[in-house]
């Protein structure tokens, strides 16, 4: 197995100095999917979100140590954002699809790195939407507007987006938590069925839903990795006894 | 209070509200009502189709006003409407919420609520009277002093509208904040950002104030923005204030044909509001 | 939430590779006794530690589904009683060990009597271990309720097994060593019976989501009934 | 962490920071501009005589602005005491009570009538609502509010229908339904569960409204109402034709007035003299102070409400 | 066991003839918990809401059948509804907190039934809170506005507030799925807790949860109660092949 | 998600009490044995009811429990192995069930030779149940491990009371259906050991999430090293 992103020592300071991961160590592997599960305000998302550099977007954040990916650390000064982020994809809690049709969601991606002619482009949606399992449902509007999609769809939607710029790897930050169950089951599906060809790493607050889907999991707790597993490993017989104790419920 | 007196007490509260619904609705069929027997009498296409004839002559028209108040209108939608937009934008998008943001929001309240008049006041400082002559150009920078804050502040609340996430979804993509912001969030609140366009292009096609003492009036017709332009709205308060019945029934003639065009924008900008946000 | 499909065919296709050995490992025995086939005996004995890492395989699998796919109604039932089952082909395999030891150690002494009620009980033993698997895969309440009804008849051979050996050695002194250990083949095959009779049990408990071991015949038969 | 723009990125930023300033620019003109044209009228009368001063005389060229204040202040006043309590029962029939086929119709109609221009508000005043109140409302009014010992004196003079209270009724026609929607507007904000938390538990419709609806909706209300005397404070037209434009102070309600609005749109093109036109200036000054501080004051408050309580 | 609720028949029609309740049949016990499961738009929240007639706030809604309570039909004509919901608590899925004071919000209830003495009412204001687990993390800040509690004490809050007029029985739509993990599961303990004092019919998503708190369940789908059975059975073993289907994830 | 105290506690209890009939019917059937007390034997076969009753209980809570609770982690080992030591639990008590039968016929025959061994075996097996129950509840590896040692006595035991079984029988053939049935009360007595073993094994698979069972010994110390 071949690691994607090895995780050397960070840390992560929200503005004013609030520290909120602590020295995290882990290697996520290439085509596997990462789960990070653990209590509410842990830095699941704080961390979820140094992959793809979006702290950024914000000003006064600060990380220190390194994200190797590809051998390279992504968290120097000179990385190009705009082509980092345009080789890792992310999907958010509530579904984003842009204000447009679902077919210029889709293409979107693609126009930004500077595809324009219709035809590879009408290629590259269709292959995208049935990656997302997507197609049959919208293949006769693509042209209507994506916001007409169910909560669901739009998920599923917002995911062939990010499929169609075919990155190396995807981040899906609690992607079914506004999603009934059965659009959820989909998605979940559709997760699994994609690391055969990206790198996930998901964070969830539903334990059930990270023992699911993913192979590896990390259980976070106030800033720390407390520990990082084979999935299985991890929910039937944890190392640490913080685990054991989240995974049973004895604690938040 | 026993069951009985509450539901009593509901009962007679819900009369009143009725009551006063009914009280705001007497007002609007009467002011409409007058507005529409009165009006529609000399709503007839010499009034579109002629200048006015000297004071007390019989006929003519207000040509003359409606392509000034055009115009007037027009220039100042082109003056106004850009830089509340890109302003509305850099308090969205660029400032955050941080102090210089939150002053000029409040500012633009503010603005939106200080009297026009004031405004007048204010572009004849600067506009006529150092020229020594009212303009069409006057009026139009006077209407769009007017504009501006409510354009801009509803740009910034319709931005502000449009989900983080949304951004934050095109950020992910790859993509640099002029082309996030232009492609992705200007679409995303391009109906409420064109209603807020008409409903202030409704507001200051009304006003009377500013354009008193800035683009003035004029009997004959001209286009010539330099010179002082009539307008539908000064001419209204010219002809009700006049000793004519003439001029009487032009000017509501003209309110009525002002009312209409104003009643028809701010319809239209509601239905695409309801369209798009869903107002219940 | 769902139990995929694919997992399941794992479970099944485990299972059923240990029921294969299991029964194989019975056959074994009992022809290494019978035809004092030492080789095959020692394959036997040898062979069990392969079951042995089947049983913990599916045990595992097993936990690892309850874990991490939260099974409920028929497949928390069928997953259960996987764990459940597996425990019974494990000690018939080990009694087929036992089985296999007592048949080395024959080898050594000459022969009692001809094999007639062994290999006969084996051949029962083999059929019920099979049909009470298959019964469990395909669910099907009626054929492990055959299997629970085949028990009587490995009884009654060992019985009359038991019977005849006490003889031959009351008569002769010098059978006792011999005719114990064959005693004890007896015993096993007709433990092994027991144990796919308990797999047949619990079968019928997952499909009707009822518990029937341990019931009285009276309410086994009323259960039967409904089927 | 600093961003790394493309030149575009700057570029984009730079024009819009640019056109934001703009109103900053706009408001401190504004302020620069009178203050340097009534400079000459603030010099003359200072401030306090000048805002106290009762004298309005383009002839002996002697200005004050009390009479100006007053007619403002008295007509905002009366017209939101006029225009709050049926606004609030307007939002409330429309929020509440009408059936859904109504809710529509009525809310178009009322936005309607926020929509027309003052200006036609003011002609329909003077030749429609004023006579009505010179002969018949004011002298009824006179025959029986007037009757009566203290609020009496309101109701005193000669009933024409061009003077405080009418001005004040039109004001208030204008202001009702820009007070309701935006009290409408605010009412709709009360979740429907909330809402159906209270009818949960057994409250009646008037209970649901007074103990939730309002309360929860209590911030925009206020908002609404502020607004609404901001737009009463500075309206012109409405008030232009109605009120007489009669530089005095008066107690009766029957007796016209001037405000800073009308005055300036009365008498602004016709002034003569340096220090007329800057006492003009001076006024409108007062006026755009007023309601700067009004208003600042309101946002203030607002402010300080919104942090302390706002629904999550 | 006694029957708080006997439903009979009861067949419910949104306006435009809707039917989205068919011939529903079902005892609700007295102090047991009772939950209501099935896919979306199944009519849960349809037939929960028929147990204190919500469905009267909106025209057009129409009931027939009979749901008795204490013998008596709730559906009919002459029912008070204002008296019968002050008997019947009801909690949302989201939070409603009233805009008042915790104290306040908590004291509704009682002043609407006429209580107007302060010593009365802070002593059942006092024991609501307890009841729902509330008092400590409140009790110093009776007085401050209810938005300034968490979204799970909002909850509880809410809990407390329709303990407080002593209901028979509270109905819960959906509790928790708005709320974290750890509210969550104070708010199942709370629902455990309560049974005690009155009957609980709750609507739940989570299969989960309706397996952890309640005693009976019902499994609703396409508006007809498919399966009505003590939870534990429902669980391990449904009568229904629907049931079975729905409960192991076969379809949504 | 949680599992309550109290529903442990419940779990707990109940295997207590299985626990408790077990040991005792083993204590009871080697006593009717040995003092030749019908009564006592009888009252372990009608007994046998009550653990049977027991371990269907037991296996329908843990069932409800996984179904309900979704536990997982140390819960999950928890359960899983309590639903896996009850089949333990109650074979032992058929174990014993098979030594009070071989009691009531035993009774009929007069003595074969004083019973030393056999109380022996009765008292071992006994404290190797009670002890694996203890380890499972206290989740104590240490203990377990214990009571895998302990098995070698009985297994040594069982050899010793065979060979003097064989020897009596071939020395007199008259004894031999009292013997044969002797040797089976020392098997089952073995048979009980290796129950209370499996048992054991399975508390350490538990606590420390891996399985020893079928180990080879060399693995086994290995673990033991890591206590
Ligand atoms: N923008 C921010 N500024 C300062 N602190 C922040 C910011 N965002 C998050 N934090 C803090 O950082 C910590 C981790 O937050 P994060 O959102 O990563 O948690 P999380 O594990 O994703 O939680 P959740 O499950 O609630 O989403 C929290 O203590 C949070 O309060
Ligand atoms: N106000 C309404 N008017 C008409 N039909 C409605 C209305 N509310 C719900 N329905 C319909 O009634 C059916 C049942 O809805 P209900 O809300 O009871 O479902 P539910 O089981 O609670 O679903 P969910 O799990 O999504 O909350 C659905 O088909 C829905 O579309
Ligand atoms: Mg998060
Ligand atoms: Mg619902
Ligand atoms: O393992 P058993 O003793 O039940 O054959």
């Amino acid at each position: 197995m071949n690691i994607d992103f090895d995780v050397k020592g960070l840390n992560f300071y929200y503005p004013g100095g609030h520290h909120s991961l602590k020295n995290i160590n882990l290697q996520v592997y290439k085509h596997s999917i990462t789960a990070l599960i653990g209590p509410s305000g842990c830095g699941k998302t704080t961390l979820l979100r140094c992959f793809n550099r979006m702290h950024d977007l914000y000003p006064g954040n600060r990380y220190e140590g390194e994200i190797l990916f590809e051998g390279r650390n992504i968290l120097t000064q000179g990385v190009d954002l705009i082509s980092l982020r345009s080789r890792i994809g992310m999907v958010f809690q509530k579904p984003t699809p842009f204000p447009m049709t679902i077919f210029d969601n889709i293409a979107y991606g693609l126009k930004l790195r500077g595809v324009k002619k219709r035809g590879l482009l009408s290629e590259k949606v269709e292959h995208a939407l049935i990656q997302a399992a997507l197609w049959n449902e919208v293949k006769d509007k693509l042209h209507q507007s994506a916001y007409a999609l169910s909560g669901g769809q739009q998920q599923r939607l917002v995911i062939a987006r990010a499929l169609a710029v075919e990155p190396e790897a995807i981040l899906f930050d609690e992607p079914t938590s506004a999603l009934d169950p059965i659009s959820t089951a989909k998605i979940e599906e559709l997760v699994e069925e994609l690391k055969k060809d990206v790198t996930i790493l998901i964070v969830t607050h539903n334990l059930q839903q990270a023992a699911r889907v993913s192979e590896w999991t990390g259980f976070l707790m106030l800033g720390e990795l407390v520990e990082f597993e084979k999935t299985e490993q991890m929910f039937t017989s944890p190392r640490e006894k913080l685990t054991e104790d989240y995974i049973t419920g004895r604690f938040g | 209070m026993s069951e009985r007196t509450r539901k009593i007490e509901s009962a007679l509260a819900l009369v009143l509200s009725t009551v006063a619904a009914l009280v705001g609705l007497f007002w609007l069929v009467f002011i409409l009502g007058d507005l529409i027997m009165k009006g529609a009498s000399a709503l007839t296409p010499s009034l579109f189709l002629h200048n006015p004839t000297p004071e007390g002559v019989e006929g003519g028209g207000l040509k003359n006003a409606f392509v000034g108040q055009g115009l007037i209108t027009l220039f100042a939608t082109l003056f106004g409407v850009p830089i509340g937009l890109l302003g509305g934008t850099f308090l969205a998008e660029y400032a955050g919420h941080g102090k210089v943001t939150r002053t000029i929001s409040a500012l633009s309240d503010i603005m939106i609520s200080v009297p026009t008049m004031v405004v007048g006041t204010f572009i004849y400082a600067v506009m006529v009277k150092p020229l020594g002559h009212f303009s069409g150009w006057a009026g139009s920078v006077a209407l769009a002093v007017v504009m501006v804050p409510v354009v801009l502040r509803t740009t910034e609340n319709m931005l502000r509208l449009v989900p983080w996430t949304l951004r934050e979804a095109a950020f992910a993509l790859g993509a640099p904040k002029y082309k996030v912001i232009t492609q992705v969030v200007y679409r995303g609140a391009i109906t409420g950002i064109f209603t807020g366009v008409l409903l202030s292009i409704a507001r200051v096609a009304g006003e009377t104030a500013p354009l008193l003492f800035t683009s003035f009036s004029n009997n004959f017709f001209s286009t010539d923005m330099k010179g002082p332009v009539a307008s539908l709205t000064v001419t209204i308060f010219q002809y009700a204030m006049g000793p004519y019945d003439d001029w009487h029934q032009q000017a509501w003639a003209a309110a009525l044909v002002i009312t209409l065009f104003i009643l028809v924008i701010t319809i239209v900008g509601r239905i695409f509001i309801k369209l798009r946000y869903g107002n219940k | 939430m769902p139990v995929r499909e694919e997992d399941f065919r794992k479970l099944r296709d485990n299972l059923l590779s240990m029921a294969a050995l299991t029964q194989a490992a019975i056959h074994n025995s009992v022809v290494g006794l019978v035809e004092r086939d030492q080789k095959l005996a020692n394959e036997v004995i040898q062979g069990d530690r392969r079951i042995n890492s089947l049983d913990v395989q599916i045990d595992e699998e097993c936990i690892n589904l309850l874990a991490l796919r939260q099974p409920m109604g028929r497949d928390l039932r069928f997953i259960t009683t996987a764990m459940k089952i597996t425990t019974d082909l494990e000690r018939i395999a080990d009694n087929a060990v036992n089985i296999a030891e007592r048949a080395l150690e024959l080898d050594t002494e000459p022969l009692l009597k001809p094999y007639v009620d062994i290999p006969r009980m084996s051949e029962i033993a083999q059929n019920m271990v099979k049909r009470a698997i298959d019964a469990f895969l395909n669910e099907d309440v009626e054929a492990a309720i055959q299997v629970i009804r085949q028990d009587d008849e490995i009884d009654d051979l060992n019985d009359s097994v038991l019977n005849e050996l006490t003889f031959i050695m009351t008569q002769d002194p010098a059978t006792v060593s011999r005719a114990v250990k064959l005693s004890y083949v007896s015993k096993y095959l007709e433990r092994i019976g027991d144990h796919a009779t308990n797999i047949a049990e619990m079968v019928v408990y997952m499909v009707k989501g009822r518990i029937i071991r341990h019931m009285l015949p009276s309410e086994f038969e009323k259960l039967e009934g409904d089927v | 962490m600093k961003f790394k723009y493309s030149p575009m990125d700057w570029v984009f930023k730079v024009v819009t920071a640019a056109a934001a300033l703009t109103i900053v620019v706009i408001f401190a003109g504004i302020l620069v501009v009178l203050i340097r044209e009534s400079s000459p009228a603030i010099k003359a009368f200072g401030v306090f005589k000048f805002i106290f001063s009762t004298d309005w005389d383009p002839v002996k060229e002697s200005f004050g602005a009390a009479t100006n204040l007053f007619g403002t202040l008295v007509t905002t006043f009366l017209s939101l005491l006029l225009a709050l309590p049926v606004a609030i029962g307007i939002a409330i029939f429309l929020t509440e009570i009408a059936p859904s086929f109504l809710k529509g119709p009525f809310g178009v109609a009322i936005e309607m009538l926020a929509a027309i221009p003052s200006i036609i508000y003011g002609m329909w005043g003077l030749f429609t609502l004023s006579p009505l109140m010179g002969n018949h409302i004011e002298p009824w009014l006179q025959n029986t509010i007037g009757k009566l010992p203290l609020v009496g004196i309101l109701f005193q003079g000669t009933p024409m229908g061009v003077d405080l209270l009418t001005a004040s009724l039109i004001l208030s026609i204008m202001v009702i339904p820009f007070t309701a929607s935006i009290a409408r507007d605010a009412f709709q904000l009360t979740p429907a569960i909330v809402k159906e938390s209270a009818y949960a538990m057994g409250a009646t419709k008037w209970e649901v409204v007074k103990n939730v609806v309002l309360p929860y909706s209590k911030l925009g209300v206020f908002g609404g109402a502020v607004l609404s005397l901001g737009r009463a404070l500075g309206e012109t037209m409405a008030v232009a034709f109605v009120l007489g434009n009669n530089h005095q102070i008066t107690k009766s309600l029957f007796d016209a007035a001037a405000t800073i609005t009308v005055t300036l749109a009365n008498e602004f093109t016709e002034a003569s003299g340096r220090i007329y036109l800057s006492s003009l200036f001076y006024i409108a000054l007062l006026l755009f102070v007023l309601s700067f501080v009004l208003l600042t004051m309101a946002k203030l408050l607002l402010f300080k409400t919104g942090k302390q309580e706002s629904p999550r």
